[in-house]
């Protein structure tokens, strides 16, 4: 039986998983990434191994992804996170034609073909205006948890327009609609608004085509899969819990498995 | 003659495109400040469009003005937000005294680049001017008003230089530049159909500097090196064609090509388009001037900043994509370039219709890190390559 | 004995000072601003009445300033931070001719008259680069104290050129110059530059007329007072209360108002 | 004229007979398209209203369509279609609002907008060519350029020598004879040269008179608002250029502004400063940015909008009706080289005015959307102030784009620009 890992760095988490040739999921580990990315990444494939009961030298291919995918000395290849989670999710949906990936920082959305390839894909560029971030400071701003959002939003009126400025001059933004005497509540639901209307443009710039799966640390907020079913009017499938943060590490260890099967095989 | 490279040209290949590389990246300009220190005077102009040889046969040095990668810390100041990056250093260049020229030539070629030769103006002591480029070259008139224009230019350029352009320096200089654009047209042959012998920075490299130093040289340097280039060992690799489309104005940082060209062959670009305009030599026989004005109007390529119903550039790009034998297209657009930008959307349309493969990106000249570019190149590599 | 007190509203934090009629500062007090900005405003005022052992009461104006001025409720008039950080710098380097703030998330460059008046000014406009939360996300991608920055930026020996304009995207920048190997004081020193570059835009904006006051949190961040006076070419004033020197105009203003001498426009209106 | 009028019924007629006509003209559109009738497109730095009008084509200004959308509050629609379509959020919003209006059969606030039929630009601003190629690809429709050679000289301005300026001429000649073909074509209708003179006597009267009454905002206190009211007005001079009804507003318009001169009545009741404005006004707040300066006393004297959005009618050229062509010829030239002078080196012409019109202050405006008026904005503020002491406010946003347009900033900019004009002033009295 072939064991692969896979191990993704992002900017705030590492993640780690350990699979069997059935696509078994046998481990998870995930831990702050922190500024050590050659060290983080092993620490947390060892954390894996031992949770699976596999002495440290029992995987047989390592697949590295994420933004630290080149930090990773001792994997056997790397793949863009956009590549792993495309198989991530096609394995959770085999259905999905359509991902969108927000994060704390970035907006990545790719058309898959039916083979679970990616066809086209978007980012947003080097400005996080109207990013997580945003979402997240606007919250902090005003002293909520991204739990408490969703609840919030329920009892909002109406939202106020929030210009998509730089994700830091929320605060400016959100004091300035405070004097005026805005409720916190409509707020809140201008700056999601900007997000899902920024999500959504994204997608409709990759041709977007249902099932669409959406993932990525925007999650967090359970209510943001339900505004963008509203905007695109159609069914937007979410990854388990247990498996939100998962999907492109996961994606990475499967590829890892074709790998073995190609080199098997030649 | 006046000469401003040192004598590496009798060195190995290696060795003199080394030495170009220096020489594109180095922003003091060391040959123009050589050829100064000779006596000669310099016309800086902004590089997409300039008929270089009425400024060549007054026995001035014509320089390609692109920005670089480096901190508009005067320049900034000059700007609002919103702006490309190459207005920015390029005045940087004239402000902080690492370019002197005798005239700076601007041209209508896109909304930011018109406001340059007036802000130039205001900024520098020396004549800063608009130089016309007809937008209309479908008028059955254009040839003969660009020829006007031309000759406008002409009496600019003998003032400044202090010689009186005659209609003999000008088919010199056409020659010169004629064969200028033969040898680099006979270096894109290679890039097509042999990418494995120059990689994608050191064509670059090797066009580019053309822009800062004399053609003469140029062509001295071509006809030595392309043949050690077609003499060239190395080994063709499994590699996607690409070609980059985007560069007509500011110009990506060498380290972004160099990221390119480890992942995939630039088979065919629009980089430095204005060193390439011309697809034909000009006649010499006849008035130089119309022949000259003619030919920029009737045998040259495309680029988002000229408008020609002969020309729809979607039609175009294929048929560069065609005769390049590419894979795949980079659809690249300097920050804030609006013709730039505002014609990606024309080309992902056109090769959506041709399932032609592309991706679209944004670069800065003086962008540092590339995270985010490698990202879009690997992606869309290995959904290539895992097939 | 007559008080005059100015409350600056930042979006980050608020801060309160009380003056004496000869202009000098009773005492001063500073919170986090947080999302009730009306409270904030009255809880750092309240705190610097306790600490100056005063009661409302021997306030004869206040003025509110900063981004929340209209929620100082309980002044007496607003006026501009620009017009307050100019008028607080002259009062503490009464040759200032060029102020340059740099805050949490805006940057301004003010030139102002002998008098203290606003001549002209300039802002970061369109987002947060080139301004004090920058280093707020260098710090924490090292897990390096605000405070510590500049002195470990100032032990470079070969500096990085960090192009990221976006602070939010500068967490990651930085981490992967990290992942390169680069090291941390290169990378900080860049950092630092990137942001003066942009500042110094802002003061070749208005004119760097001599001399030059640098007010504001990040003013007394050694690296950043380096890395722009090399690019000004001059030495800045730079003042124990730079953190103030808003709350401080404003107090000053107030001061002006009770004197009587109408020196500055006066009732903005309220922002409705 | 009669002069003897009662205020209340010519003040303020300017504004209100402007709006019908304005309504007019749209719902005139609306028929058109309804009737499947195609327009001419044209834009405002160069509309050849003369020769299009000559030929009874309707026109349409789709830079006006578009900062319709803005004003009406709905811009952000459109935006949002074209930004869809691949156009990205960096570029010009009258491109993209547009771009959302032909996606939408005409679909607009004002009503619906006809297909064009023929397209005629000018270089006057290149996104003019980007936009027409978007037409050419979509609709297939004959797209006329109009080469128009501007300035050269980087500094002095209308420094040309005759030699020079026939090509320039003998060039726009060329084109207009080229566009009156392609109208033949396009129509069936063999063309009027008589008619034609007819229009350019009717534009005649509108160029003087548009001249008359920006001249006449020397007045103090000032008889009309140049960013508020000159819109209004700027409306009419562009989809009335060369028709009687047009030639009859300006006319009145003047009579107007006239009598606001003689009886002292002012466009707002208390003046304190007269700012000029240089930029493309902030139209997704339009009432409310020019409400922020009316607060603090300031109103608008002048603007270089005034200038270059009239297709430089302010230079007040007269066609000289005996040599039509060749006239036409050289008022384009001249007027919309003005108006792009006054885009480029804006610096120059403001400094000539400023103390006819005894100018307070003068606010920039760059916007995201038009590189063409915001590029050089920065450095000839720097340089104008070197040469004049003015007080001068710098602003960015947008004309079509709120998610730019930041009210807090603006209005924390505007406060202290006031603040610093008031404590001037104070120096001023107290000196």
């Amino acid at each position: 039986m072939s064991i692969t890992a896979g191990i993704d760095i992002g900017s705030t988490y590492t993640k780690a998983i350990v699979i069997d040739d059935k696509l078994n999921i046998l481990a998870k580990e995930v831990r702050a990434t922190g500024f050590r990315l050659k060290e983080v990444g092993h620490a947390a494939l060892q954390a894996c191994l031992e949770e699976a009961g596999l002495e440290s030298d029992k995987t047989d291919y390592v697949v590295a992804t994420g933004i630290g995918r080149h930090q990773v000395e001792f994997k056997d290849i790397h793949v863009t996170d956009l590549t792993a989670s495309a198989r991530g999710a096609t394995q959770l949906f085999p259905a999905t034609l359509s991902i969108l990936d927000v994060g704390g920082q970035t907006m990545k959305c790719s058309r898959l073909t039916d083979a679970g390839k990616v066809h086209s894909f978007r980012l947003n560029d080097k400005c996080a205006a109207g990013t997580g971030a945003f979402l997240e400071k606007t919250a902090r701003y005003m002293g909520f948890s991204m739990e408490e959002i969703g609840p919030m939003i329920e009892n909002s009126k109406e939202p106020v327009p929030i210009s998509g400025v730089c994700a830091v001059f929320a605060e400016s933004e959100v004091i300035n609609h405070l004097s005026l005497g805005t409720s916190p509540s409509s707020i809140m639901h201008g700056a999601i608004d900007s997000l899902v209307g920024r999500s959504t443009q994204l997608m409709k710039r990759v041709k977007a085509e249902p099932e669409y799966t959406l993932i990525g640390g925007i999650l967090k907020l359970d209510m943001m899969a339900k505004s963008i079913e509203q905007q695109l009017d159609a069914k937007v499938n979410v990854p388990p819990t247990d498996m939100v943060q998962f999907v492109s590490v996961y994606g990475a260890a499967i590829l890892g498995q074709w790998r073995l099967e190609r080199l098997a095989n030649a | 003659m006046t000469t401003v490279l040192d004598d590496w040209r009798l060195e190995s290949l290696d060795e003199s495109l080394y030495a170009c590389r220096e020489l594109v990246e180095d922003t003091t300009f060391p040959t123009v400040s050589k050829w100064r220190e000779q006596g000669g005077k310099v016309a800086g102009h902004f590089q997409v469009y300039f008929p270089e040889e009425i400024a060549h046969a007054a026995g001035m040095l014509p320089v390609k003005i692109r920005g670089g990668p480096l901190v508009p810390v005067l320049a900034d100041s000059h700007f609002g937000s919103y702006l490309c990056s190459i207005l920015k250093t390029s005045l940087e260049f004239a402000m902080n005294g690492n370019l002197k020229l005798d005239l700076f030539v601007s041209h209508p070629i896109c909304d930011a680049a018109r406001n340059l030769a007036a802000i130039w103006g205001r900024n520098v002591n020396y004549p800063s001017q608009i130089l016309y480029l007809p937008q209309n070259p479908n008028s059955s008139h254009s040839a003969t008003y660009l020829s006007g224009e031309y000759d406008r230019l002409k009496r600019v350029v003998d003032r400044v230089s202090g010689t009186e352009v005659t209609d003999e320096n000008l088919r010199n200089s056409i020659t010169v530049f004629n064969e200028n654009r033969k040898l680099l047209r006979e270096l894109y042959d290679i890039k097509r159909e042999t990418p494995w012998l120059i990689d994608a920075v050191d064509a670059y490299c090797l066009v580019s500097i053309g822009g800062l130093i004399p053609r003469e040289e140029h062509n001295d340097l071509l006809r030595k090196m392309l043949p050690q280039i077609r003499q060239r060992r190395d080994k063709q690799q499994d590699r996607i064609r690409v070609v980059f489309e985007g560069g007509f104005c500011e110009q990506p940082p060498l380290d972004l090509l160099r990221m390119l060209a480890r992942t995939c062959y630039l088979v065919d670009d629009d980089l430095l388009v204005g060193l390439r305009w011309l697809t034909e030599d000009i006649p010499l026989e006849g008035d130089p001037l119309f022949n000259l004005a003619e030919s920029y109007i009737d045998r040259s390529t495309y680029s988002p900043v000229q408008h020609d119903l002969r020309k729809p550039k979607e039609t175009m790009l294929l048929k560069r994509v065609e005769e390049a034998k590419a894979d795949a297209v980079i659809v690249a657009a300097a920050k804030m370039c609006e013709p730039g930008l505002e014609e990606q959307v024309t080309y992902t349309h056109a090769l959506d219709e041709r399932g032609i493969p592309y991706f679209v990106s944004e670069f800065e000249e003086n962008m540092t890190s590339f995270d985010h570019l490698e990202l879009l190149v690997e992606t869309f590599l290995e959904n290539l390559l895992f097939a | 004995m007559v008080y005059a007190g100015g409350v600056d509203v930042g979006s980050t934090q608020t801060k309160a000072v009380i003056v004496d009629d000869q202009g000098t500062i009773i005492s001063r007090a500073l919170i986090d601003t947080g999302a009730d900005v009306h409270g904030a405003a009255e809880n750092t005022f309240a705190q610097s009445l306790k600490q100056g052992g005063l009661d409302k009461s021997d306030i004869a104006y206040v003025i509110g300033t900063g981004y929340g001025r209209y929620r100082v409720t309980f002044g007496d008039d607003q006026i501009t931070e620009i017009s307050c950080h100019g008028r607080g710098a002259v009062h503490m380097f009464p040759k200032t001719r060029t102020v340059i703030d740099m805050g949490g998330q805006d940057t301004k460059a003010i030139r102002v008259s002998p008098s203290g008046d606003i001549d002209d000014f300039s802002m970061n406009d369109k987002c947060a680069a080139g301004t004090g939360r920058f280093l707020g996300a260098a710090s924490s991608a090292l897990e390096i104290p605000l405070d510590d920055l500049g002195t470990v930026a100032l032990a470079f020996t070969r500096p990085v050129r960090i192009s990221t304009t976006c602070t939010v995207f500068a967490e990651s920048e930085v981490l992967s110059w990290l992942g390169k190997g680069k090291k941390v004081e290169d990378i900080l020193w860049g950092v630092h530059q990137s942001i003066a570059v942009r500042s110094f835009a802002l003061l070749r904006r208005v004119g760097v007329e001599q001399e030059v006051t640098f007010t504001g949190g990040v003013a007394r961040n050694a690296a950043m007072i380096k890395a722009l006076e090399e690019k000004a070419g001059v030495q800045f004033n730079i003042s124990e209360e730079s953190h103030f020197m808003g709350a401080l105009g404003a107090a000053l203003f107030a001061l002006d108002r009770v004197a009587g001498g109408q020196k500055t426009q006066p009732a903005a209106e309220t922002d409705r | 004229m009669t002069t003897k009028i009662s205020a209340g019924e010519i003040v303020g007629r300017g504004n209100r007979e402007g709006a019908t006509l304005f309504q007019d003209w749209y719902a005139s559109l609306a028929n058109t398209a309804e009737e499947g009738g195609r327009g001419a497109y044209v834009f405002v730095m160069g509309s050849f209203n003369e020769i299009l009008k000559a030929f009874d084509l309707p026109i349409v200004f789709p830079e006006i369509n578009s900062l319709q959308t803005a004003v009406r509050k709905v811009a952000h629609e459109y935006l949002r279609v074209a930004e869809d379509y691949g156009y990205s959020p960096d570029i010009c919003g009258y491109v993209k609002a547009d771009v959302a209006v032909q996606f939408s059969r005409g679909k607009h606030p004002m009503g619906r907008i006809p297909k064009p039929g023929i397209a005629i630009l000018t270089n006057a601003c290149n996104t003019y060519i980007k936009w027409a190629e978007f037409w050419e690809r979509i609709h297939q429709i004959p797209v006329v350029t109009i080469d128009i050679p501007g300035t050269r000289d980087g500094i002095e301005l209308e420094k040309q020598d005759a030699h020079d300026f026939a090509n320039d001429q003998q060039y726009v000649i060329a084109q207009i004879k080229e566009l009156i073909a392609t109208c033949e074509e396009v129509t069936g209708t063999k063309f009027d040269i008589d008619k034609l003179r007819e229009k350019m006597e009717a534009a005649n009267t509108l160029s003087t008179s548009w001249k008359r009454i920006i001249e006449l905002n020397k007045n103090q206190p000032s008889v009309f608002n140049a960013l508020t009211d000159g819109t209004v007005f700027l409306g009419v001079a562009n989809g009335f250029r060369g028709t009687k009804e047009g030639a009859d507003y300006f006319t009145r318009l003047v009579e107007e502004m006239e009598f606001k001169a003689a009886h002292g009545i002012g466009a707002v009741d208390d003046e304190q400063y007269r700012l000029a404005f240089v930029g493309v006004p902030c139209y997704p707040i339009f009432r409310r940015f020019n409400e922020m300066f009316l607060q603090r006393g300031g109103t608008y004297i002048n603007s270089t909008y005034l200038w270059f959005a009239s297709g430089g009618a302010n230079r007040g050229f007269e066609y000289e009706l005996t040599d039509p062509i060749n006239s036409l010829a050289e008022g384009v030239l001249l007027s919309v080289r003005s108006a792009m002078d006054s885009m480029f080196h804006q610096d120059r012409m403001l400094e000539e005015i400023a103390d006819d019109y005894g100018i307070d202050g003068i606010v920039y405006h760059a916007i995201k959307s038009c590189r063409t008026v915001s590029t050089g904005l920065a450095d000839a503020r720097q340089s104008l102030s070197e040469r004049r002491d003015i007080p001068s406010l710098f602003i960015e946003s947008d004309m079509m784009d709120r998610r730019v347009v930041s009210e807090a900033q603006i209005k924390n900019r505007v406060d202290a620009f006031f603040e610093g004009l008031a404590s001037r002033r104070q120096r001023a009295d107290n000196a």
